[in-house]
């Protein structure tokens, strides 16, 4: 008990040792946070630190295993969201969760849309005060479209329209900031701002400092689904808050071996796909790693499906190893040896109901096939190699994927696309989501291969991880190529610059 | 320049398998619908007077042999997260064709083939409309079910073509010499196992679950989805118009309402047999013994004078309690690991945050 | 009121309701067509009343249906449910003479909404593929049906005539049974539009773990909808006995696929979240309609049931087609704003 | 394998297997209820075993099925009503091949697929029956059309043909417009009537030489303006068709008695199950309260001249 907590009001909301794993997997070992009234708290914490999980148990989508939640001096024990928004908290997750074929309006209002008497809804009320809001927001979006096909910053503020008309005690604010441009950040800090003015307290997770070090009045920091401290804003550093979330120094993280660089393997020249990138052209090397950043929703992640063939593109030709590869054809590209780590490894990297075994032979199964025929031993053996060079923690082969931890099963997407013997390997967010240690085997990797003459092409929204791995930085902004650094020029400040500063400039 | 090959010093070692082979092949959803099956037969056998007798086998198989065969094609497309609906229109239609080609004068033979083709321009026509054009199978083949028969039923229209040559009829009646085992068997042990071999050892069988669990998944794996399901839905209409031939000869008779319904029967079984509908999971002995165990129970409860509305409503209870169960089970084992969790987090005595 | 949309996507909007002013188009077509070449088709009173009257059973079962397939379901014993609520009507009045036609009418639709509890119940609680549950009650409904009925069947003779009157009989020369479904075809709409529990089951469709974040009450919703469904298809029943008043135990035998095929052609997107009972009133009218007036146009009888699927299909590619050229609109909406 | 039922009555059949099912079209039809219930009376009567099996939708595939479950169990008798006159012969056949007796009964099959069929009236008599019926009602002018069971029901597509040279030679002024298939099912037969006169403004008349379709048309009539202007005949029971007879939609329509035809079959299954006759003509067996029945050409026993119902003598019956 916190007898010593000021004892006049109680905090707004108050998390202790709270516990919650998924399976084998610990996503929280003890979640401790105290939100006040009248204040803004960060959150920050490394991928896969528990913190959307925390924001997923106050938001009573999951259930606690253990700990107390009290909600101004109460224990409280949510079992739906609708329990948590009626208790006056407003969520905003991470990934935005629209529905597709209803309209702005109807989006932010669901469930609660302002009745009359007889329980009728009353449309002009709830698009006048959606439009409200939007003027608040500074922003213009057309309250009667269907959300279907806005960007995803659009998404992002109408999730935030949507926790503002609650009108809530409490705000939680999972990464709102990640898809928006500076403009749109400054707006929504200056709502925040007066909603903490008014004696609300808010949650505000994110992993750009100079956000939280702008925003922010106190800061909690969690690794590994613990809780590690909490400070004043004023009193501490960006330094500080690494070493908190890290536990160790950042540049042992990127361990960086020298290779030698080749040829152009990866010929990228002027692909273009209306309305999501332009002109993008570019080359990779043998032996070089290239990394390409920019915000999320920059595109990054579309160009390279693009050039390995999963999604299509209009005009520009991309070669591998001089030849040219053809149009949506991911078979192909495979075959000339680029490989393609996507970005979201539960959806599009693994088959998460399959075994181990069958994930990592995937994309080779035909390679193993003899006279046309495929049975579980070659399977098996296959796999058992991979695993074990990766060191993937996993009692059996036949484990569903599904039931690995987060890092394990990169680690099995690596496996997966490694053993496809590439020349060329792009990698999506590599480590999203995965832990330290983890992390570094990773980087540890990557060089490795580039050392072996691999061309890799790197996507990371972690500029560290951009700036400690690359030999070249690329930078993608709102689906055009802003900037180009070697090695010995990129700064933080200027590929930043490149991501953001033009658009910010031109408005 | 390539990576090398990967070294020798094996740090961990994987066991194969979690299970013993015995648990594997026994817990499974198949090892349930065959053991359910076996108890069928054998209370049949000791219960219902005349079941044992050689003709049962015979008629069973003979009534059953159109489902068999579609079920198996079918299989592999609920595998893929699709359905097809429209197979038992096909049947119906590839029976008019296959009455108004001999009508007309054509060799036996090759009506029979002329119509098969007519069956897989109508999977054409499926797959067309679901992977290019990007429909929803469900949707689709309900249309293509209504547009299939139409055919069926306007080209023939009042009339119903009866004369087949007997050698062709015979073919399709007569049992494998010396045992109550109809011919039709044969082709379908056949393509039975090609259907198995494929689905269970080869590639491409391989990209099929990973299709039914995880599209996007698959197409990242160099996957070419949409020409998979399209290539499913071709041979599905195939199969249905060697079922359409084979339904003309066993009954002598081109009909446009031949095989009416069929497409619920066929799918009843697939699920029962242990197809998820959600795709991905399954395996064709289970579907197989789905069919018969649908067939066994429907043969002896009309023997023992049960009328076919009570086995209607077993099938439908049987089909019920298969998917409801599976989910019960799935819901107790989360329960389960989630009261562990909990025993767990309780346990852990959190040191007191700072 | 000022409006921040830009042309484009009002223009998306316009051609998201175009989809129900097409088919309506299209019905419109039809009655034309077939009255040039035969007067009689709407110009007479017989006429008339039988273009009201003959889809009004589907139409209140399309109804039903086309609110479970918006939550991303579907209920395929709905021609079961109609055909045992049929023989129930039949079998009340024989076994309990003189019972008030109005308590028959709260039995049938109660006993329907109970079945349709069955199927929802089995979705919403077991977490099972609607398909797969309704399939099995479509089998186990209809075996009851026949086992009960036996060799059985209601006669014309058996049923009071006010009790028939309902079916056939008509007020200021528009049927009651038209009334009836126009009814519930109003309310259902009104429901579905401005209730909040009515969008709910829009958002529910339109992404279940959406609205499981939201906390909305997916498995009630998921439940009443198929009640909806049951009770709807219930009533249909009870009025098939007073429309047709001889009730076999083969009643509705095939309706399901009918009640799907009219809301699918009437723009409910099979994938949930889109679509209105209008849509399938009208696709229901639509696919009756063509029925009775292809023999006036001079085709065959025969080839209805192909005119049928052509229109469902062709009805499906229309919507993806439109729904591409939208999405092409959009993107180049975004390109320009850029 | 033996039969459940077994006669021990009289007859040089001794210990016959008297066991005999009965195979309508369709279950649920109350034509084939009450030619049944005649069955059931005539067995009881001889000591026998009654069944009643049948498909639910009526199409000879289904009956396929019935047919293979009676040989099965060994029956001694089948006494069948054809969906079509093929598809179930090769069913038959076997059946036949494993010791069942195979009577047809108002819808026949092919000939060498039964050992007897039992005719309800002679193909021509119905169809004169019919027409005479009709053209007394429209004044023998205008335009009328026919409402049939399924497509392929033999006896059906047998009556009309006749029906169509009966009008041809004897009746010039009547033009037949159309012939449409209410498949035997209520709803169907119902539609389909309302399409009719929707589709011929000037139809006078409508014949269903079926009983399902009758009795839909005549409800549908019934409530129509087209009560009393377009006359209605066919084939019909008394009891569905009473109240359309005395409301005035229909005048007069023809049947034979359904429960005797039902009754003959059994007595004459039973007589070849004991061995009385082979089905040869010329054949003759005591078939109970309906007296001595001789086998004709075909294997055909014919029941006897079709009835017609109007309102003086609706009354006396009840079936
Ligand atoms: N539903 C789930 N099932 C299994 N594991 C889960 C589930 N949700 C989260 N996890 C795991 O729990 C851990 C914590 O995840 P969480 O999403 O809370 O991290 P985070 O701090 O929000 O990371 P990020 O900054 O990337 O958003 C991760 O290892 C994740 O893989
Ligand atoms: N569901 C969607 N609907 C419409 N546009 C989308 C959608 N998802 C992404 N976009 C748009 O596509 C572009 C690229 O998005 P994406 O998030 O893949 O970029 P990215 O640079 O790869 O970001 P990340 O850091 O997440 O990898 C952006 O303009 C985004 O707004
Ligand atoms: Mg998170
Ligand atoms: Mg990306």
């Amino acid at each position: 008990m916190h007898e010593d907590a000021s004892p006049s009001a109680p905090p707004a909301l108050e998390l202790s040792r709270v516990v919650k794993s998924f399976g084998a997997v610990v996503a929280l070992r003890s979640g401790t946070i105290t939100l006040e009234e009248g204040s803004i708290h960060a959150l920050i914490g490394e991928n896969g630190a528990g913190k959307s999980t925390l924001v997923k148990i106050i938001a009573g989508l999951y259930r606690r295993d253990a700990g107390t939640f009290r909600l101004r001096g109460e224990e409280v024990d949510f079992h739906t969201t609708a329990q948590s928004k009626a208790a006056g908290i407003a969520v905003i997750y991470q990934e935005p969760t629209l529905f597709p074929d209803l309209s702005v309006t109807e989006n932010i209002f669901m469930g609660r849309q302002p009745t009359n008497r007889f329980g009728r809804i009353e449309r002009k009320a709830m698009r006048a005060e959606a439009q409200a809001i939007f003027a608040r927001l500074g922003v213009s979006i057309d309250p009667d479209r269907v959300t279907e096909g806005l960007s995803i910053a659009d998404q992002q503020i109408i999730e935030i329209a949507k926790a503002i008309s609650l009108d809530a005690r409490v705000l939680i604010m999972d990464e709102p900031t990640a898809a928006l441009s500076g403009v749109e950040v400054e707006r929504l800090f200056a709502v925040a701002r007066s909603l903490r003015d008014e004696g609300r307290a808010l949650m505000f997770i994110s992993h750009r400092f100079d956000e939280v070090f702008a925003l922010c009045d106190t800061v909690t920091v969690m690794r590994d689904g613990s809780y590690i401290a909490t400070t004043p804003m004023s009193e501490t550093s960006v330094a500080e808050l690494v070493r908190q979330m890290v536990g160790r120094d950042v540049a042992e993280l990127f361990p960086k071996l020298p290779a030698e660089i080749g040829g152009d393997l990866l010929v990228v020249d002027g692909l273009t796909r209306t309305g999501v990138f332009h002109d993008i052209s570019f080359t990779v090397r043998a032996g070089e790693i290239v990394g390409l950043a920019g915000l999320v929703g920059a595109g990054r992640s579309e160009v390279v499906r693009a050039i390995f063939g999963v999604d299509p593109y209009e005009s520009g030709s991309v070669h591998v190893d001089g030849r040219p590869l053809p149009k949506g054809n991911p078979r192909v590209a495979m075959a000339r040896g680029l490989a393609l780590v996507p970005e979201d490894r539960r959806k599009q990297g693994l088959v998460l109901d399959e075994s181990v075994s069958r994930n990592i032979t995937l994309a080779i199964r035909s390679s193993l096939a003899k006279a046309g025929l495929l049975w579980g031993g070659p399977e098996n053996a296959a796999a058992a190699v991979w695993s074990s060079r990766l060191e993937v923690k996993t009692a059996s082969l036949d484990a569903e994927t599904g039931t690995l931890s987060g890092g394990n099963q990169q680690k099995v997407v690596l496996g997966k696309w490694l053993a496809t013997n590439p020349k060329v390997l792009i990698v999506d967010e590599p480590t999203r989501g995965i832990d330290v240690g983890t992390k570094a085997e990773v980087h540890r990797l990557l060089s490795e291969l580039a050392q072996q003459g691999l061309a890799i092409l790197m996507i990371s929204s972690e500029l560290p991880e951009v700036l400690g791995m690359a030999d070249r930085v690329l930078v993608m902004r709102e689906g055009y190529l802003t900037g180009e650094f070697p090695r010995s020029e990129a700064t933080p400040e200027a590929v930043m610059f490149a991501a953001t500063a033009e658009k910010e400039g031109a408005l | 320049m390539t990576t090398t090959a990967p070294e020798t010093q094996t740090v961990r070692t994987y066991k194969a398998h979690a299970h013993p082979a015995w648990r594997r092949v026994l817990v499974t959803r198949e090892a349930a619908v065959i053991a359910l099956l076996v108890i069928v037969i054998a209370t049949a056998i000791a219960s219902v007077p005349n079941f044992d007798s050689p003709l049962t086998v015979t008629y069973l198989l003979r009534d059953l042999a159109p489902i068999l065969l579609i079920a198996l094609p079918m299989t592999l497309i609920i595998i893929t997260e699709e359905i097809d609906l429209s197979v038992a229109s096909i049947v119906g239609l590839t029976s008019v064709m296959t009455g108004i080609l001999t009508q007309a004068g054509w060799p036996f033979a090759i009506a029979a083939i002329t119509a098969i083709l007519v069956g897989t321009v109508a999977g054409f026509i499926n797959g067309f409309l679901v992977t290019v054009v990007g429909l929803p199978s469900l949707a689709v083949t309900i249309g293509t079910l209504a547009l299939f028969r139409g055919i069926a039923v306007g080209l023939l229209g009042t009339t119903a073509i009866t004369e087949f040559p007997e050698y062709w009829t015979d073919l399709a009646k007569d049992n494998i010499p010396g045992t109550p085992i109809p011919g039709i068997m044969v082709p379908f042990a056949v393509l039975a196992i090609a259907f198995a071999l494929v689905l269970h050892f080869t590639p491409f069988g391989r990209s099929l679950y990973a299709i039914g669990l995880n599209k996007e998944a698959a197409a990242f794996s160099g996957i070419d989805v949409g020409r998979t399901k399209f290539l499913l839905f071709m041979v599905s209409g195939t199969v249905s118009g060697f079922a359409g031939v084979y339904f003309t000869l066993l009954y002598s008779n081109a009909r446009g309402d031949n095989a009416t319904g069929m497409e619920l029967s066929v799918i009843a079984a697939v699920l029962l047999g242990g197809v998820s509908i959600f795709g991905g999971r399954g395996a064709l002995h289970g579907v197989i013994a789905g069919v018969l165990l649908i067939g066994t129970l429907g043969s002896a409860l009309r023997l023992a004078g049960v009328t076919s509305d009570i086995i209607n409503v077993i099938t439908g209870v049987l089909l019920v309690l298969s998917v409801v169960s599976a989910s019960f089970l799935a819901w107790l084992r989360s329960r389960r690991i989630s009261a562990i969790g909990r025993k767990k987090g309780r346990s852990s005595t959190a040191p007191e945050p700072i | 009121m000022p409006r921040t949309g830009n042309s484009v996507t009002r223009a998306a909007g316009r051609t998201f309701k175009a989809r129900e002013t097409g088919i309506l188009l299209a019905l419109i077509a039809i009655i034309a067509v077939a009255t040039i070449r035969n007067p009689a088709f709407l110009f007479s009173n017989d006429g008339f009343r039988d273009l009201l009257l003959t889809p009004s059973l589907l139409l209140l079962v399309a109804v039903g249906q086309a609110i479970v397939i918006i939550t991303r379901n579907v209920d395929l014993s709905v021609g079961s449910v109609l055909g045992l609520t049929a023989y129930l009507t039949g079998r009340l009045f024989i076994d309990l003479p003189g019972i008030p036609p109005i308590l028959v009418f709260v039995i049938g639709v109660g006993f329907g909404a109970f079945l349709g509890l069955i199927n929802g119940a089995l979705v919403a609680f077991a977490k099972v593929p609607a398909l797969v549950i309704t399939l099995g009650t479509l089998y186990i409904y209809r075996g009851v049906n026949v086992a009960w009925a036996g060799g059985d069947r209601i006669n014309a003779s058996d049923l009071p005539a006010d009790f028939r009157g309902i079916g056939t009989g008509q007020l200021l020369g528009i049927p009651f049974l038209t009334i009836i479904a126009a009814v519930v075809l109003i309310v259902a709409a009104w429901y579905l539009r401005n209730l909040r529990s009515g969008r709910e089951l829009y958002a529910i469709g339109s992404d279940p773990a959406a609205a499981h974040l939201y906390g909305l009450r997916v498995t009630r919703n998921v439940l009443g909808a198929f009640l909806v469904s049951g009770a709807l298809s219930g009533l249909a029943g009870v009025l098939y006995a007073a429309r047709y008043g001889t009730v076999s135990s083969g009643a509705g035998t095939g309706l399901e696929l009918q009640a799907i095929g009219a809301a699918v052609i009437g723009g409910v997107a099979i994938s949930g979240g889109v679509g209105t009972v209008w849509g399938a009133a009208i696709g229901a009218y639509l696919l009756l309609t063509i029925n009775r007036a292809l023999p006036i146009v001079g085709i065959e009888d025969f080839w209805q049931r192909a005119v049928v699927g052509a229109l469902i299909i062709g009805a499906i590619v229309l919507d993806r087609v439109l729904a591409l050229r939208q999405s092409r609109k959009l993107l180049e909406a975004r390109e320009v704003e850029r | 394998a033996g039969g459940n039922g077994g006669g021990d009555d009289a007859g040089d059949g001794g210990d016959a297997n008297l066991a005999i099912t009965f195979l309508p079209k369709n279950l649920g039809n109350p034509y084939f209820d009450t030619s049944n219930a005649g069955g059931e009376e005539a067995i009881e009567e001889f000591g026998g075993t009654f069944a009643e099996v049948g498909p639910s939708e009526a199409s000879p595939t289904s009956q396929v099925t019935f047919i293979q479950t009676a040989a099965q169990q060994g029956v001694g008798g089948l006494v069948v009503s054809a969906n079509d006159p093929e598809a179930i012969c090769d069913a038959l056949n076997e059946a036949r091949d494993a010791g069942v007796k195979v009577v047809t009964f108002d819808s026949d099959t092919n000939a060498e697929c039964r050992d007897l069929f039992i005719n309800q009236a002679t193909a021509e008599g119905i169809a004169k029956s019919q027409i005479d019926l009709i053209s007394e009602q429209i004044g023998d002018e205008g335009q009328i059309a026919i409402l049939s069971a399924s497509a392929n029901a033999t006896n059906q597509n047998a009556w009309i043909e006749l029906m169509e040279e009966e009008l041809a030679a004897n009746h010039p002024n009547i033009e037949l417009v159309e012939t449409v298939y209410g498949d035997d099912d209520d709803q169907t037969s119902f539609d389909k009537t309302a399409a009719l006169l929707q589709t011929y403004p000037d139809l006078k008349g409508i014949i269903s030489p079926t009983t399902v379709g009758i009795a839909a048309a005549a409800r549908y009539l019934s409530t129509s303006e087209y009560k009393g202007q377009v006359a209605l005949t066919g084939l019909g029971t008394p009891n569905q068709m009473r109240e359309y007879v005395e409301d005035g939609t229909v005048t007069a329509f023809a049947l034979w008695n359904p429960a005797d035809l039902g009754y003959l079959a059994a007595y004459a299954t039973k007589a070849l199950i004991e061995g009385e006759i082979t089905g040869e003509e010329g054949d003759s067996f005591e078939a109970g309260k309906l007296g001595e029945y001789e086998v004709g050409a075909d294997g055909v026993v014919l029941l006897g001249d079709p009835f017609v119902f109007n309102a003086d003598n609706i009354g006396d019956f009840d079936f």
